[in-house]
């Protein structure tokens, strides 16, 4: 699974990108974040604040009921502010 | 119908000529062209720079472009939208639209940028006169625009 | 502020550009060319004279573009009306609304533009492919478009 | 007093202007107009609906009970329809 993170979020983070294996418990986007929550300070901070993270699957905006699954691409964004 | 995503500047002028070259249908041609403030919240911005999904960002202009010829009646629609770090004066967006009556350019063209200030996944960073750099936070007012128009996606 | 009626052609890209040019405060320029169609009710269209009344057009023009700026914050209006015989696809009118945000820009655009249609005293001669020449009648469209605007002179 | 036609008018009455004096009783547009009615087929002809006549006094859209006055600009034409 392709992570991908854009404005305060990647610089949180620290990366702009990775790959993760997530368990098999892992399947919707909520899930996802739980278990990104545990994997290190950085991402915990990042996702401390989930009003104002917006997520797409495969470049789709979705929810944090939407599944997501091994092969998608998952990006986490702030609310856009554009133009 | 011309949709872009580039780092480089765009001449507003040739893309309107462009958006009606050779044709005789085109009574109006609307045109927007954003472009970066020196003040911002009461405070000088130096510079600003602006992250967006390369692929996604695409995606999403040609959805709503086709959304926007859906719903008017449009000989031509052009999106050009700029990323990466713009200073004050710069222009950062151009929407042109083709009909051939007024309402419906005008129309499609407020559309069009009340979609992409709301709902183009675009990021801004705003670079202050002391050094600071700071993710400008999605605006209410600019989501009212928006829902003007009962974009439900 | 910029208001000429001339009988030479524009170039609405350098018209935007004056708009702005070393300002920081403008953050939305709004335009709209309106061009002549080789159709109109129906007929094919050969080719059009704008007949004006010199002295009270600009007065004129310069009335409502002063109308404009009291209704919204501008930084720049520009209006550039011609008159003579021109063809299809040629460029008959221009409006630039230069303003810190893009809702008085495009507002003003298109008050402007639905003044312009309606209370300049310009009037259209249209050559049909035929040979004949017919004055053009005034649309109810465009004075409800107008209306709108509540402008009572 | 100077006249002025436009568009259809100019060339129903045949000229784009001219010079009258007219009678000391022609104190509004109405009364003009009644005065141009009589001066010719052709002002007759052009005057014939005024449903479709605009009138503007010294460069200023005005209403057919509007003063006329030696000295005055006066101009008749139809509805606009501009750009």
């Amino acid at each position: 699974m392709r992570l991908r993170y854009f404005a305060w979020l990647r610089q949180r983070v620290g990366v702009a990108a990775e790959e993760i294996d997530p368990p098999p418990d892992v399947r919707d986007v909520a899930g996802l974040i739980a278990h990104l929550r545990a994997r290190s300070p950085r991402h915990a901070e990042a996702f401390g604040e989930l009003a104002v993270v917006k997520v797409a699957v495969n470049q789709t905006h979705v929810g944090f009921d939407h599944p997501v699954a091994p092969g998608d691409e998952v990006a986490f964004f702030p609310p856009v502010t554009g133009g | 119908m011309v949709v872009r995503v580039q780092e480089t500047d765009f001449d507003p002028g040739a893309e309107i000529a462009a958006a009606t070259a050779g044709r005789e249908d085109v009574g109006a041609v609307a045109s927007f062209v954003g472009l970066v403030r020196g003040e911002g919240g009461g405070r000088r911005i130096r510079a600003m720079t602006l992250e967006h999904y390369p692929g996604m960002t695409e995606q999403e202009l040609e959805r709503i472009e086709a959304e926007a010829r859906g719903r008017w009646p449009l000989q031509a629609v052009t999106i050009v939208h700029r990323y990466g770090r713009m200073v004050p004066g710069d222009r950062i967006v151009l929407v042109v639209t083709a009909s051939a009556h007024r309402q419906a350019a005008f129309d499609a063209c407020a559309f069009l940028m009340d979609w992409l200030k709301t709902k183009a996944p675009f990021w801004k960073l705003e670079e202050t006169d002391d050094g600071a750099a700071e993710w400008v936070a999605a605006k209410a007012a600019d989501d009212a625009a928006a829902d003007r128009w009962a974009v439900t996606r």
